[in-house]
């Protein structure tokens, strides 16, 4: 880039009194017109007022201004005004610097007005230093392919594909079983609905099929990805062959499946050891022993039996069948004498005794605790257990035997249930680690889809262009599922709305000629925004393959930290190079700049 | 099916989430940290041994300060209750203060054909009547009177005496019948549902033929027997059952009663019969705050949160049962207040046995008058209004 | 004697420390020059010794708190670094003292103030660096 | 088509939705009561099971959403009315004059300072802290621009006083400034109004307000707060002594059908250990102790912090309800449990009441102007619980957060991005 003679004007901001009756505004100005470049200085009551906007977009003009500096408050409120201030005095926004004199010196050094004005001068020409060396930039735009890729085509994804399609986005969806339906498909109810579970999800999968906007590719897996953001060249490999397609965007809504507790309370050991799971299908089949007493165990597995986390869902779960096994119907509130004197709820005697062993109820929310009380209510039976002392399964001829440690009453217990059902968690499919490389995004400690941010970003990767929901993400209820595949949807949806992604040009651009390909730079980068990619390099006649590092300025976010790491000052990160950090710090020590400029 | 398992039906123990509020709040475990009412529920929930025979559930009194503060409602004194029903049919004999005597007495009035002499208070300047709109339940004053003669600063018969006065003041000749027998509240409570059953046919009866539309009580045990268990048993009844407040109250409220000025200053101690049992706090604080210069000084431990007076049905005093006494009647001092009112004749008796000649603490710390609400409210009723 | 520290601060957490700590009036000595970065996981050992040569008594590096970072972890380079940094101060002969690196988030402007207070009595402590400076 | 939609509610749910509307080209007005945006999770300290600092994270959110070309933010507003249906609905907004000019405004607490009425509560700080008649609510506050409470200032009841209109450089204080109503039109609209925390003073049990060292976890999240009243020194109320032992109790008013709220708020047992673990970063010789019902780690990542807590911040769980008394020596708030069956009492410094977060009064009242249906509790209800979680009965419309059921911040902001999703598909953008 043509390096142009740097004209600077500095406008120098009084905020009423905010800087002005702490720091010698006028002594400021009179200094910082003797520093080098400066063309034009000025002061300002309000420099963010509309006068003061004025004043730059004047100077700027008036003294052909090539660099604007604002010497005020944060850049926090006020950089995104002056920015565009600038831009519509003709001036590139990244030839713009902010100076904080009010938060960083004025407010804070209220009783020394003396050394608050010197180090206001100081905080300025370290400024103008770096203003000097401050380069235009454009921010570059990379184009969207307006199409999204779904993985996985339980209730999670065929929502997050009916949304972007409904909004106008060709989709393909992929499923690697031959029919939609996910995990639900094992499952005899749903809680939310009482029905059937399939059945309940029926209009979603008659949406989904009907829809044009929606590429069906059932009994299909990934098999490749190429690209970033906006351009992702994917294969798909199903029973017709492969089908390759350009998407702009990637929602992982894979799923989980059931965690099988080998081992454990004599699962594959006793025939009546199954998982909830397993009754659901026994429940959808009518293949169902009859029962006169039933156990479950929760947290089979879980909570730091095998697994570390809890499953969410397992207790309301195990809480709908039981309720469906003990048979009756729920007790209504009923009150009685003309006081407020209220009779119990129980619901009267019941066929099957029901109990379910548990660490505590993990009924959360609305919905789920009142089916929990409810559940009490109809005499389903609820003992606790302590994780360091789980109930214990033998046999004793054929009957099953429970014997448990009663925690509240610390008491040795047996029972002979019929029939036990173990609450396992929702584990990972054992795809996802092949997955989560093909597409660049982490797996966490508990192996489930590790999103950008826990809080703030929790469908997001921190790989832009690619989003999660359902339970490939953590175990969550269909409805949550369903949200959140809306959510991962609206998120997908805003590259390929706009058409392109922008980046604030802060991104960090590599040198290829000084690059050696050591690669460091791409491992240590979050986001994955550097590649290694072989070139052909030709060398006193001899073609060498060389490893050349590239930032992808669509992914990348600027933070630099693969400048530092670049041994051979390779990459540089624009608007934050080392030459205008090190002006600014020259300034500091006393010593005038330009020096060098490299 | 046990007759636990139906209990815990009719208690909603099955609510229980052993969250341990009950213990919490329950002042016998506050004083005896071996007792839980959460065990008791939990152990027959867990369908362990026969609950019935614990003997802590004797210990309960019953006041439903646990289940006023059950997250989930839990029936906690219907569940004693049943119990201990079971655990007399299993031939337990409880143990009750003064030697079973007031059970032994109720017993007898549920014998058939006995004719009594109840009726010795009525002064010839109060007007009672056989028959009438309103039925003044007088329950066991006269007896209790008697037994309790030589207690200091008890005056029962005097709340009958001032609830006839009442009535009459309101222009109402209360039906007050000698065939009245005793309400049966202890005896329920010790788990002869037998003889309390008996009872509760002779009063039934008896005001059926007064042709009475409201039954008024001064006895905030008797009103629960009848608002509860009686309806329990025996169905809705066709009449109101009122408190005395209840029923000065509304006359208040329709100008048929005005109060002479009187500065003096009271607190209020919440029966358990009458609040957490029944949800009666509004009613006496109203006329009390009727009588014009008298002011109600609240005790920390109030309404919702009132501490029981220690003794329920004769089963549970012992030394926790006196402490829990004297920590009230400290309470009731504490106030300032010139005395402390009551609504429950029992609530008297307790509090008052705790003022005796041996105390572990000086006596002004906790000596304060007792009256009854119903002797208050006709002490202050303007005469001739 | 008038330390001169240079001040590194990461955009999201450190600097908008500061900005509080300008809120909020909160005082601290006028001896602190701050030089705002992205993240400091973009702080390299040459500026902190460019900055101790040219004149500074004393450099801190400040952050967003170990796993705050907006960059999900540019803070853990930075400490490798400030960490590397420190040794060779050492082994320079240089009180490593005069680097010190803090987490300061953007809740904590009493902090940013507290920090570079006592950052800069220890450099008056310390006295003059053995550098001089170049002015 | 009205490819414009209304957010309502600017905490973190209303500014996610808002956010992710703006992004992809469709404007939007965001409506917020109060006069900034940020919401419930502006006040928290930090956020588990990260440790994040909350305002932190959120800050450069309420920026961007300020600062979009394409929201308009309306702080210190409510929505008085909706009209229309899907696509097209016109809203009336209720501007509340904060007789302050928001262009001018910069923000630079001149007549915060010289405000002669200085002892109102600051609402933000949970009344923990003061505010003057003039006010930011908080430091961070978004827009950074003065309030003036009429009820309070001395000019507006009285006439007299004047100090801010004098001291004010930039002219920017309009005593005679009016409330103002703005109709706008818009083709969607999202409901996300968040939670109010209920007040316990009717469980007198626990003690709240009437024992001072009894805290509600929102007044405690301020104190501990290095922003908040006590730049985060924990000073107990009744004598400024730093606490030493701090008890937790969970469920105070939920979880409890007595009170008439049966539900689990979600949150609570999460926050508490949160908060039980940064009382031990704050000093290490801090013992807490957390009483609940049952312990709810069910989101991502919550069991191994709960874990955490209890092998590297020492913090001890037990399985007891709780009431409280108070040692009338050093009124030090005494814990009354079940322990095993027999009843203890520990002798702590600060109790911490993990109230119930409940449905603001508002929204039922919104819900009825707007046509959408509350349960019996206050939660918005959904068309279709399963399948269109987010879609309230009147087409258009839709919700998020905690003002829809009991959730955490990432279930706040993936429902909101869920939300917006729905809402784009009326409008049809492309």
């Amino acid at each position: 880039m043509e390096q142009t003679e740097p004209r600077i004007g500095v406008f120098v901001c009084h905020c009423g009194v905010n800087i002005g009756g702490f720091v010698d505004v006028p002594d400021v100005v009179e200094y910082v017109k003797t520093l080098p470049n400066v063309v034009h200085a000025e002061r300002n009551l309000y420099t963010c007022a509309d006068d003061g906007l004025a004043a730059i977009r004047d100077a700027i003009k008036e003294h052909d201004l090539n660099r604007v500096i604002v010497a005020s408050c944060t850049p926090r409120t006020h950089a995104p005004l002056f920015k565009r201030t600038c831009e519509e005095a003709g001036l590139n926004k990244y030839l713009f610097e902010f100076v904080n004199i009010r938060e960083h010196c004025s407010w804070v050094h209220m009783k020394e007005p003396e050394k608050a004005t010197a180090k206001a001068k100081q905080l300025i020409a370290m400024g103008v230093a770096k203003a000097a060396l401050l380069e235009p930039q454009e921010e570059e735009r990379v184009p969207v392919e307006p199409k999204a890729l779904v993985l996985g085509g339980g209730v999670a994804g065929m929502t997050a594909a009916l949304s972007l399609a409904n909004q106008g986005f060709e989709t393909y969806l992929v499923e690697k079983e031959d029919e939609l339906g996910g995990f639900v498909r094992n499952l005899d109810t749903l809680y939310q609905t009482g029905k059937d579970a399939l059945e309940s999800i029926t209009p979603l999968i008659e949406k989904v099929t009907a829809n044009k906007n929606i590429h069906m590719l059932t009994s299909s897996t990934l098999k490749d990805v190429e690209g970033y953001i906006g351009n992702y060249e994917v294969t798909i490999a199903g029973d017709g062959g492969e089908t390759v397609a350009k998407v702009g965007a990637i929602i992982v809504a894979t799923g989980a499946e059931e965690y099988k507790p080998a081992g454990l309370y004599g699962y594959g050991e006793y025939e009546n050891v199954v998982t909830l799971k397993e009754f659901e299908r026994m429940e959808k089949e009518k293949a169902l022993p009859e029962v006169k007493s039933v156990a479950f165990i929760q947290c089979a597995g879980a909570r730091g039996q095998v697994l570390e986390y809890c499953s969410r869902i397992c207790c309301t779960n195990a809480i709908k069948s039981a309720m469906k096994l003990v048979g009756t119907d729920a007790p209504e509130a009923e009150v009685t004498g003309r006081r407020r004197r209220r009779r119990a709820v129980a619901a009267p005697p019941h066929e099957t005794e029901v109990t379910i062993f548990n660490r505590g109820i993990t009924t959360y929310g609305v919905e789920h605790e009142l089916m929990y009380n409810t559940a009490r209510g109809m005499g389903v039976k609820f003992v606790k257990y302590a994780p360091e002392n789980p109930p214990e399964v033998s046999k004793e001829g054929d009957k099953l035997v429970v014997s448990y440690h009663h925690e509240t009453l610390k008491m040795e217990q047996t029972m002979y249930p019929d029939l036990i059902i173990l609450s396992t968690p929702l584990v990972q499919i054992p795809e996802a680690e092949e997955l989560s490389k093909m597409l660049k995004v982490p797996l966490g400690r508990d192996k489930f889809f590790f999103e950008a941010h826990v809080k703030l970003r929790p469908l997001d990767f921190a790989t832009d262009g690619v989003y999660l929901c359902g339970t490939a993400h953590a175990p969550v209820f269909i409805d949550e599922a369903i949200y959140q595949a809306y959510g991962a949807a609206s998120r997908a949806s805003i590259p390929l709305a706009n058409g392109y992604v922008q980046a604030e040009a802060i991104t960090a651009v590599v040198d290829e000629e000084r690059c050696i390909g050591c690669g460091r730079c791409a491992d240590i980068c979050p986001y994955h925004a550097i590649e290694l990619a072989e070139k052909e390099v030709l060398l006193e006649e001899i073609t060498l393959k060389i490893r050349k590092s590239s930032v992808n300025p669509a992914v990348c976010k600027g933070c630099g930290t693969c400048v530092v790491t670049c041994p051979v000052e390779a990459i540089t990160q624009r608007n934050f190079t080392t030459p205008q950090i090190t002006a600014a710090i020259k300034v500091f020590g006393g010593v005038s700049v330009p020096l060098e400029i490299s | 099916m046990t007759a636990v398992d139906d209990l815990i039906r009719d208690a909603g123990a099955y609510y229980c989430i052993e969250c341990g509020k009950c213990t919490t709040v329950c002042p016998i475990a506050n004083a005896n940290p071996e007792f839980a009412p959460r065990l008791i529920v939990v152990k027959a929930m867990a369908g362990i041994a026969n609950v019935a025979l614990e003997p802590d559930i004797w210990r309960c009194m019953t006041c439903e300060t646990c289940s006023e503060m059950c997250p989930y409602n839990v029936l906690y004194s219907e569940f004693i209750r049943g119990l201990r029903a079971e655990a007399v049919s299993t031939g337990i004999v409880p143990v009750c203060s003064q030697h079973d005597l007031m059970q032994t007495m109720m017993r007898i009035m549920a014998t058939p054909g006995i004719e009594q002499n109840r009726l010795g208070w009525v002064t010839p300047d109060l007007k009672i009547a056989d028959k009438g709109e309103v039925f003044y339940f007088t329950g066991c004053l006269p007896q209790m009177s008697t037994i309790f003669r030589d207690q200091e600063d008890v005056n029962l018969l005097g709340i009958a005496q001032s609830a006839v006065k009442i009535f009459n003041r309101a222009g109402i000749t209360p039906v007050v019948s000698n065939q009245e027998v005793c309400c049966g509240h202890d005896l329920n409570w010790t788990g002869d549902e037998v003889n309390f059953e008996k009872l509760m046919r002779i009063n039934l009866d008896l005001i059926k033929k007064s042709g009475a539309a409201k039954v008024v009580f001064t006895c905030a045990e008797c009103l629960r027997t009848f608002e509860i268990d009686y309806q329990d048993i025996a169905g809705d009844l066709d009449y109101e059952l009122l408190h005395i407040s209840e029923f000065v109250d509304d006359l208040v409220a329709e100008g048929k009663i005005t109060f002479d000025g009187v500065e003096e200053k009271v607190t209020y101690h919440d029966p358990c019969r009458l609040g957490r049992h029944l949800g009666i706090y509004d009613a006496p604080r109203n006329v009390i705050g009727a009588i014009e210069g008298m002011d109600l000084i609240e005790m920390e431990r109030t309404r919702e949160k009132s501490a029981c007076c220690g003794v329920s049905a004769w089963l549970t005093c012992d030394s926790i049962a006196k402490e829990m006494q004297l920590a009230r009647m400290m309470e009731a001092v504490g106030t300032g207040g010139d005395k402390l009112i009551t609504s429950c004749p029992k609530c008297q008796i307790h509090l008052r046995c705790a003022i005796s000649e041996e105390m572990p603490i000086e006596r002004e710390k906790a000596d304060i008058p007792i009256e009854d609400f119903t002797i208050l409210v006709a002490n202050s009723i303007k005469a001739g209004a | 004697m008038e330390p001169k520290i240079v001040a590194f601060c990461c955009k999201w957490c450190s600097s908008a420390g500061a900005d509080l700590a300008g809120t909020s009036r909160m005082k601290y000595p006028p001896n602190i020059r701050i030089i705002r970065v992205m993240c400091s996981g973009r702080i390299e050992p040459s500026y902190i010794l460019r900055a101790l040569e040219l004149g500074a008594d004393g450099v801190i590096v400040t952050g967003c708190h170990l796993g705050d970072c907006h960059y999900i972890a540019g803070n853990e380079q930075a400490k490798k670094r400030v960490e590397m940094t420190t040794e060779l101060l050492e082994t320079m002969g240089i009180d490593p003292r005069r680097l010190r690196l803090e987490w300061i988030s953007a809740s904590e402007g009493a902090r940013f103030a507290s920090v570079m207070t006592d950052f800069v009595e220890e450099i008056k402590e310390l006295g003059p660096s053995p550098l001089g400076g170049v002015s | 088509m009205v490819n414009k939609a209304l957010v309502i509610g600017a905490g973190v749910a209303g500014i996610q939705a808002s956010l992710d509307l703006a992004d992809k080209g469709i404007e939007v007005y965001v409506v917020e009561k109060e006069p900034s945006i940020g919401g419930r999770m502006s006040q928290l300290d930090k956020t588990f099971p990260t440790n994040d600092c909350s305002i932190c994270i959120l800050a450069p959110k309420m920026a961007d959403c300020f600062g979009h070309h394409n929201i308009n933010v309306m702080t210190y507003s409510e929505v008085q009315d909706v009209t229309g249906s899907a696509g097209d609905f016109t809203v009336t907004v209720l501007k509340k004059a904060r007789y302050v000019d928001e262009a001018k405004c910069t923000g630079c607490g001149e007549c915060m300072e010289k405000c002669p009425v200085k002892k109102i509560p600051n609402k933000f700080e949970m009344g923990l802290g003061f505010r003057r008649a003039i006010y930011l609510p908080f430091l961070q506050a978004v827009p950074r621009v003065a309030t003036i409470d009429a009820e309070n200032c001395l000019y507006l009841t009285k006439g007299k006083c004047g100090t801010c209109a004098k001291v004010c450089q930039r002219e920017a204080i309009l005593y005679d400034q009016k409330d103002e109503i703005v109709e706008i039109n818009v083709g969607a609209i999202i409901v996300a109004t968040g939670y109010d925390v209920w007040d316990p003073t009717p469980a007198s049990e626990y003690g709240y307000g009437r024992y001072p060292n009894v805290y509600t976890a929102m007044e405690y999240e301020r104190l501990i707060c290095a922003a908040g009243p006590t730049q985060g020194h924990m000073e107990r109320r009744s004598d400024g002594k730093r606490p030493l032992k701090i008890a937790f109790i969970q469920c105070v008013g939920s979880r409890n059908v007595q009170m008439g709220r049966p539900y689990c708020c979600s949150v609570c047992c999460m926050h508490s250990t949160k908060e039980a673990i940064l009382a031990r970063e704050h000093h290490d010789d801090i013992e807490s102790f957390i009483f609940y019902k049952a312990l709810r780690t069910f989101g991502k990542g919550f069991n191994e912090y709960m874990e955490r807590a209890k092998s590297d911040y020492g913090v001890v769980y037990i399985n007891s309800d709780a009431t409280v008394q108070e040692n009338p020596e050093n009124q030090n708030p005494i814990v009354v449990y079940d322990l095993d069956g027999h009843i203890e009492k520990k002798e702590v410094d600060i109790v911490v009441l993990a109230t119930s977060l409940i449905p603001r009064p508002e929204t039922r009242i919104l819900a009825e102007k707007i046509g959408i249906s509350v349960d019996q509790f206050g939660f918005l209800e959904s068309v279709d619980k399963l399948l269109a979680p987010l879609d309230t009965k009147i087409p258009g419309v839709f919700m998020a957060g905690y003002c829809h059921e009991p959730m955490d911040i990432p279930e706040a902001v993936a429902q909101a991005s869920g939300a917006a999703a729905r809402a784009a598909e009326v409008m049809e953008v492309r």
